[in-house]
């Protein structure tokens, strides 16, 4: 290896093993022996997620996607799979406010981060979320199974812009699909949500 | 290590890709030990005293064969160039210039062969028993070509033949001025021309590394002289030929 | 042929470091996956159709991020996302053409995570290649969209080698049109690399759509002073309004000088396998006006040396129509 | 409709909570203890036979739990779908299935599992096998015929000239294997005053549901547990219960929610079926959740049509003749019917005098096709949109005015034996919809601004809305409550809730009190109907109608066997049963199911009518003693077509230089009788209204016909509009108009919801473009590119299956 700023020929194997050991084997002690100091950024699998406000920990794979561990090692089912290729928009969830697609993000990248699910919008007393509400008073959702997303897609939506234009919202909700086709009803949810109500 | 290497087909079935390229280090290797034991052999070897250049100058080849050997020797060599540097990873459009060099050494080979049919003896180049005696008898000398020079020949004969007939099936598979592809040869067929093109292709690089070593080495350069001007000494002839077998007709310089 | 959608088995990195990168990007070569947002990642690995021992994951190198000042216009680090981009304020004022392109890419959650690194140097969208089948692209001896029955609408028009694939990149077309230049690093060093050469044809190199090597990793994106706050026109045509590619797509910089067209650079996306630059258009178009003469003017130049294949000769009344929209922009 | 109570109401359908809390359960959100992944091989090849498999390289496999191949299946007779196969007859069919600890082991086994196929001929476009000579999709043949003499393949060729003959837009003279008539077509041709001739072509196209179909399934001391993704609830249950091999007693269909269905999940398809079959074999729960990739090789398709159609037309307008034949792409396994389903609806929409149909259902190594939305209404719909206004515009008659001259009514006929409408208001619904969308004054405004073109279109849309003969299931409980058993499926219409509406307005009871049963076959649901052919709101409104009858009659007799008097004597209100004339005299609901438990027999479901299904025996079986039972089976008179009816009015603005429109307006009306659920239909109208448009001029299957390849098996590919290619408004009303035939009044709306959608569209496409028709859907960027440069069309006419 030719010139090597910032790591060691001997810091940098270490790390390629600590890798490959840790997609390998699962066990503690291993895992734990490679958690501290890993210069070349070499993930350890157990890990802590914070989701919907509480902190989770959870055994991921390196390659794992974040919508397959939520409703495979977490149960939160609420974030649908629809395509797996980042084409629907079901899966949406918001990380630090922000809408993903989570079929389409490593779960390993959202370590401290935010993660926030359908099932999280609810608050302490089980409320509805004005979104979540306004689209029960359109009547929005029809087969539902895009529904978390979409709802995501608009929480996501007025957290960055409470007061959108219809067509901002239109914009901004263009990366979940509908197969029933019930947009219309959606973006009146969201304009309804905004306390534009139509 | 493998001769091939596979792919999957449209249908998912295996099918051959092509020549395994990690084969050319291995002919490169084989054509440079070659190279280097006969030259080492060579220098501890006594000299034979050198024929003179000098005296009567005997044609040895014809313009139009000269002419012939060198546009066949500057299109393999810009094929080779073309062909192989890309996987080497020297990357340039090479496509174009391989085809159409393609086409000139075909060109150059169908008026060889016609030539060499009608209006030459094509025994002379032609292997016979009896040309094996040069071998273990220094004594015997050949006719015009000796078995070395026999056996190159016929080895480029073959392999040139397998390249430019697995060549000119390729034009199936790209567009040129002429036609548009036509992806009419099934994927199975087409893995074995190429396995074809490949393999005869690494073979000519070996091959063709021998011919300009040979055709430079001092005892030789005669021979490559008379490829340029077309003729050799009296004395050159009667060194390293047999006049009973081969008496041409004096220059006319 | 199975059909998968479940990440295999891969090693992930995630340094922090650029050099740590650097070293892996180097460790690995082909066999490493330079992640940035992904969003041309996962389906990749997910089909299986592309398999490398690891990611690279680029996300926790902060100098790759981030839009800076420097002596000659700008510089975007490559994994600057391409929301990052659309709300910078100096890029919506001085280089609104490369905000116009990226404002178009896919959809926004896209947008939200996709890098500009990543839109740049994403894969060809051929959807024989996108299959999985082993074609040229695939490092195969066979291209099935250029063949007597392939169904090759997207496919195009110009500068094809065996291979018939388009650039799809939005963002690629504005930055030929701004004359950036890309930054490219490995453990060798810097190489500084003209946006008009850092997307190669099949030609050239038929598995690659960009001229970086194995264990090089795009580190930013130049542009320069000179096509500040200039003319731009940025139009792209797909089939839907979102999430889409782009059947033609044009990228336009031109410097007027009282109405005059002193100096342009006007490229096309979705019509051949690198953004394609309309050299002829440029140089008729250099000391007239924008007017609907210029445009009649031009009239054949863009698509002139066209060689349409099954399905997609719409795209050459596309390409005029888009040219003549950006004379009278 | 204010009289009612419930009826033409808005209401909280109770799941809806669900949907937006991530809470509502959907086939692959259950997992049960020990539950194992399956994965399936689908196959690379358009048609061939399986040589070999070679699992050998799994079999040692940590996690692989088990394979299932077609051997240890039970051999299912083309042309059904099998579950797996070995004769596959299309990319994507499945060959084997992997079952593992989780889906990445499945995965990782299915990589290393060699499956050797040989290859057969194959064909992406039904007249490349119709021609003489041409490959046929399946050994058996290349045409599938049903007649009530019987059904079954046959192989129809047509002379290399007949197919150009067809392509060059002539009469087609090739042979036909369906056909039927009434009225005197040449006559009414004779009459005409303009004809207009086209072939056309409407390209098939995936459905697409949002839900990548899943199915779970366990199987407890015989009774097969399957939780799975059902358009329907009870109706699935004989068919689940024939793939499985067992009594329909053994089979509980759990189905809560359905990811989207559109026609792709009527009846139980063999997908639902696999993960009970590899159960059986390995002994676990087994969930197969497949791949986007495979919903779209396996979730159906709507059928394409390569047609040629004449339309006569007198001075007037009034259409004296049709004559339409149908060449019908039906995939690999001889589904359709779409030929004669568009016949019929041109009988009825353009009420033609005379008319003649004629189709050929082609196989092709295409994705299997089933019902989609309007299954061949909407195909013609859009093809007949743009050849009214080409007739209009020859006759100089007003667009909106050769609608209404035509128009469906009362009076209107239907089919080939020309049967009465139960209700028709074609002409009310237009004048509406004008009304709505202010035909004259767009009519008049400005066409052209730089290279925008505007053009407005008109569609109507219909599809026969109801069916009679299913059951109805109520029950009060002591503690007075109103239970509501339904066996309606639940894919998003919310149909399952409203339609036991007009059981609580036969009750007079209140809504808060109800409890309604549904998405489970062992919450005692109802033999009910298929929910498709927008049958649903008129079948069982009809079906809880006469079980709340039943319920009210049993409440009389019981208040009358109690406090007196006969039964006719009492009158119902407020949940109570009084005297007429003396409310002090009664009894309420609740104590009057206490009554019923006690009385035993038809009262509390010891005994039942003896015409009801079996499905419908057993849950009153299992709720026998629980309360009063309302039970019946739907007797109640019913003739003629029963059709439901949407018109739309759209104006797009095309511009010529990008080959794109933008849709600016949208109004689409419902002509479905009675509005039950105002926001309910609202929302059907309004999603049919996006899936016409995705039909008009962005969705169809494109294959490879040198490989037989799918080129669109993704969400973008297969060009799924999204909240950017449609109106940012759509506007929607009703006539509102009761069907006699109804309790309330109500028909369906589903499927012409969108037909009137994609007519409108093709129609305002080709006002934008002078009135050039393209006869053909999807209506793309390059066909319109094409045309406005004086372009050929890069496809040969008539080619299908195709960019």
């Amino acid at each position: 290896m030719a010139v090597n700023p910032g790591l060691s020929r001997r810091r940098f194997i270490k790390a390629i093993i600590a890798s490959s050991a840790a997609a390998a084997a699962s066990n503690a002690g291993l895992r734990a022996a490679f958690a501290q100091d890993r210069p070349s950024g070499a993930v350890e699998r157990l890990i802590s997620l914070s989701i919907n406000g509480r902190t989770r920990r959870v055994d991921v794979l390196p390659q794992e996607t974040l919508a397959y561990t939520l409703r495979y090692k977490l149960g939160l089912t609420g974030t649908k799979i629809g395509c797996n290729r980042g084409e629907c928009g079901a899966c949406t969830v918001l990380i630090d406010d922000v809408t993903n697609y989570s079929c389409s993000t490593l779960t390993h990248s959202v370590r401290s981060r935010n993660v926030l699910t359908v099932e999280g919008l609810q608050d302490a007393g089980g409320q509805l979320h004005p979104v979540q509400q306004a689209f029960i008073d359109e009547l929005a959702p029809q087969c539902g199974f895009c529904t978390p997303g979409q709802v995501m897609a608009a929480v996501g939506l007025l957290r960055a812009n409470p007061q959108p234009s219809r067509e901002e919202a239109r914009q901004a909700m263009s990366g979940n699909l509908c197969r029933c086709g019930a947009y219309d009803n959606y973006l009146n949810g969201v304009m309804r949500a905004a306390g534009q109500g139509t | 290590m493998d001769l091939a290497t596979f792919k999957k087909d449209v249908w998912g079935r295996e099918v051959i890709l092509g020549a395994s390229w990690d084969l050319l280090w291995l002919v490169t290797v084989a054509a440079f030990v070659i190279i280097a034991g006969h030259a080492i052999v060579m220098a501890v070897r006594r000299r034979e005293p050198k024929p003179s250049s000098d005296g009567e100058r005997i044609v040895r080849h014809r313009a139009a064969d000269r002419i012939f050997h060198w546009v066949m020797a500057a299109s393999v060599l810009v094929l080779l160039v073309t062909g192989v540097f890309p996987i080497i990873g020297i990357e340039f459009p090479w496509l174009t210039i391989h085809w159409i060099s393609g086409l000139v050494l075909t060109a150059a080979v169908l008026f060889h062969i016609v030539r060499a049919l009608f209006w030459q003896r094509l025994k002379c180049i032609w292997i016979r028993g009896r040309d094996f005696r040069e071998l273990f008898d220094s004594s015997v000398k050949p006719g015009k070509y000796s078995i070395a020079q026999k056996a190159m020949h016929a080895t480029v004969t073959v392999l040139v033949l397998l390249v430019i007939g697995s060549g000119l099936a390729m034009f199936a598979m790209i567009d040129t001025p002429w036609w548009d592809r036509s992806n009419s040869i099934s994927e199975a067929t087409l893995g074995w021309v190429f396995l074809v093109h490949g393999l005869s292709t690494l073979a000519l690089i070996a091959v063709t590394a021998l011919h300009i070593y040979f055709g430079l080495r001092p005892e030789k350069l005669f021979y490559t002289r008379s490829m340029i001007s077309g003729w050799i000494s009296k004395d050159e002839l009667a060194a390293n030929h047999d006049p009973e077998r081969w008496s041409p007709g004096k220059s006319s310089s | 042929m199975a059909s998968f959608d479940v990440m295999p088995d891969m090693q992930l990195f995630q340094p922090a470091e650029l050099a740590d990168a650097l070293n892996l990007a180097d460790r690995y070569r082909e066999d490493g996956w330079l992640l940035g947002g992904g969003q041309d990642t996962y389906g990749w690995l997910k089909d299986r159709a592309k398999s490398p021992q690891a990611m690279i994951d680029l996300n926790g190198v902060d100098e790759l991020r981030g839009i800076r000042d420097i002596a000659d216009g700008i510089e975007i680090g490559a994994v600057t996302t391409l929301i990052d981009v659309i709300e910078d304020a100096r890029l919506q004022r001085d280089y609104s053409l490369l905000v116009s392109a990226a404002k178009r890419v896919a959809s926004p959650q896209i947008r939200n995570v996709g890098t500009l690194g990543g839109n740049l140097v994403q894969d060809a969208r051929c959807w024989y290649y996108r299959r999985g089948l082993d074609c040229y692209r695939a490092g195969g001896n066979i291209c099935y969209a250029d063949s007597p029955q392939g169904m090759n609408r997207e496919h195009s028009l110009f500068g094809a080698s065996r291979c018939v694939a388009v650039s799809p990149s939005d963002t690629a077309t504005a930055l030929v049109a701004l004359e950036a230049t890309m930054v490219a690093r490995s453990l060798d060093g810097e190489r500084l690399i003209p946006a008009g050469e850092f997307f190669v044809g099949p030609d050239t190199h038929i598995t690659r759509m960009t001229s970086l090597k194995p264990g090089e990793i795009l580190t930013a994106v130049r542009i320069p002073a000179k096509w500040a706050g200039k003319h731009f026109y940025f139009e792209k045509v797909a089939d839907r309004n979102a999430w889409d590619f782009a059947l033609v797509s044009i990228a336009a910089a031109m410097s007027l000088d009282n109405g005059v067209v002193t100096d342009a650079r006007i490229v096309c996306g979705g019509v051949a396998c690198t953004p394609y630059r309309l050299h002829d258009v440029e140089r008729v178009v250099t000391g007239k006006s924008l007017s609907e003469d210029t445009a009649k003017e031009l009239e054949g130049l863009a698509s002139k040396g066209a060689r349409p294949l099954n399905y997609n000769h719409f795209k050459l009344p596309l390409m005029e129509n888009l040219v003549r929209r950006a004379m009278q922009s | 409709m204010s009289n009612y109570r419930h009826i033409g109401k808005d209401f909280l359908p109770p799941d809806i909570v669900g949907k937006v809390t991530g809470k509502a359960k959907y086939a692959e959100d259950f997992s049960v203890d020990g539950m194992v992944f399956a994965r399936v091989y689908t196959s690379p090849m358009a048609h061939g036979r399986v040589t070999n498999i070679d699992t050998s390289a799994v079999a040692e496999m940590d996690g692989v739990v088990g394979i299932l191949t077609a051997d240890d299946l039970p051999p299912v007779e083309a042309p059904n779908a099998p579950i797996l196969t070995n004769s596959p007859a299309y990319i994507g069919e499945p060959i084997l299935a992997v079952a593992a600890v989780d889906e990445k082991t499945a995965e990782d086994a299915l990589a290393r599992i060699r499956v050797d196929i040989q290859p057969l001929p194959f064909t992406v476009d039904p007249l490349d096998s119709l021609v003489e000579g041409g490959p046929d999709a399946r050994e058996e043949g290349n045409v599938y015929v049903r007649t009530p003499e019987g059904s079954g393949f046959r192989t129809v060729k047509w002379t290399r000239e007949q197919i150009d003959e067809f392509r060059a837009g002539n009469e087609p003279t090739g042979v036909s294997v369906s056909e039927w008539s009434y009225g005197d077509l040449d006559q009414g041709f004779a009459n005409a005053k303009v004809i207009i001739e086209e072939p056309f072509v409407t390209v098939g196209y995936a459905h697409m549901s949002m839900e990548p179909r899943t199915a779970m399934a366990y199987w407890q001391n015989g009774v097969c547990y399957v939780y799975g993704s059902a358009q329907s609830q009870s109706f699935m249950i004989p068919g689940l219960a024939t793939l499985l091999g067992v009594e329909q007693k053994d089979v509980v269909l759990i189905s809560e929610n359905t990811g989207g269905g559109f026609g792709s999940k009527i009846g139980a398809y063999p997908m639902m079926a696999l993960p009970a079959w590899f159960s059986k074999k390995i002994g676990r729960p087994v969930q197969l959740r497949i791949t986007r990739e495979q919903e779209y090789y396996i979730g159906s398709a709507r059928v394409g049509f390569q047609g040629w159609i004449k339309v006569g037309f007198a001075a007037n307008g009034r259409v004296t003749a049709t004559d339409v034949f149908i060449v019908e792409d039906i995939g690999p396994n001889a589904t359709g019917g779409d030929g004669s389903s568009a016949g019929e609806a041109v009988s009825i929409v353009y009420d033609p005098e005379s008319m003649r149909f004629r189709g050929v259902p082609v196989l092709t190594n295409t994705t299997p096709r089933g019902a989609q939305r309007g299954p061949g209404q909407n195909q013609i719909a859009a093809i007949m949109a743009p050849i009214m206004d080409k007739a209009a515009k020859q006759l100089d008659v007003d667009r909106l005015e050769i609608r209404k001259i035509n128009a469906a009514h009362n009076g209107t006929t239907a089919n080939t034996d020309q049967e009465p409408v139960t209700s028709a208001y074609m002409k009310e619904a237009l004048d509406m919809g004008a009304a709505m969308f202010d035909w004259p004054g767009k009519r008049n405004k400005p066409r052209r601004n730089g290279s925008k073109v505007v053009g407005l279109g008109i569609g109507q849309g219909y599809h026969s809305a109801g069916a009679t003969g299913y059951d109805g299931l109520v029950r009060i409980t002591p503690d007075g409550k109103i239970h509501l058993h339904s066996g309606v499926g639940n894919l998003g219409t919310y149909s399952y809730a409203s339609t036991t509406r007009s059981a609580a307005e036969v009750l007079k009871c209140d809504w808060d009190n109800c409890v309604i049963h549904h998405g489970n076959t062992e919450a005692n649901l109802p033999w009910s109907s298929y929910q498709a052919g927008s049958n649903t709101s008129f079948t069982h409104q009809r079906a809880n109608y006469v079980a709340a009858m039943d319920a009210v009659n049993k409440l009389k007799e019981i208040a009358a066997a109690t406090l007196g008097g006969n039964a006719a004597d009492y009158d119902i209100a407020d949940e109570r049963v009084f005297r007429s004339g003396n409310p002090g005299q009664s009894m309420s609901y609740a104590q009057a199911a206490e009554r019923a438990i006690e009385l035993g027999g038809l009262y509390s479901g010891q005994t039942w009518p003896g015409d009801i299904h079996e499905v419908t025996q057993r849950a009153v079986q299992n709720l026998a003693g629980s309360g009063l039972i309302g039970v019946a089976k739907d007797n109640l008179p019913q003739e003629g077509v029963i059709p439901g009816f949407a018109v739309a009015f759209t104006e797009i603005e095309l511009d010529l230089e990008t080959g794109k429109y933008e849709i600016l307006d949208y109004v689409g009306i419902a002509e479905c009788g009675t509005v039950i659920h105002p926001q309910g239909l609202a929302t059907q109208m309004k999603g049919g209204a996006v899936w016409g448009m995705g039909m008009a001029g962005h969705e169809r299957h494109v294959y490879d016909p040198q490989n037989g390849l799918p080129a669109n098996v993704g969400y973008h590919q297969c060009g799924v509009p999204t909240y950017l290619d449609i109106p940012a408004n759509l506007r929607t009303g009703a006539v509102d108009l009761p069907d006699p035939q109804s309790p309330f009044g109500a028909r369906g709306i589903g499927e012409p919801a969108m037909g009137c959608s994609v007519a409108a569209v093709t129609a305002a496409v080709a006002d934008a473009l002078d009135g050039h028709v393209f006869n053909r859907t999807p209506i793309s960027v390059d066909m319109i590119l094409n045309h406005v440069a004086g372009r050929p069309q890069s496809f040969k006419p008539l080619q299908t299956n195709n960019y």
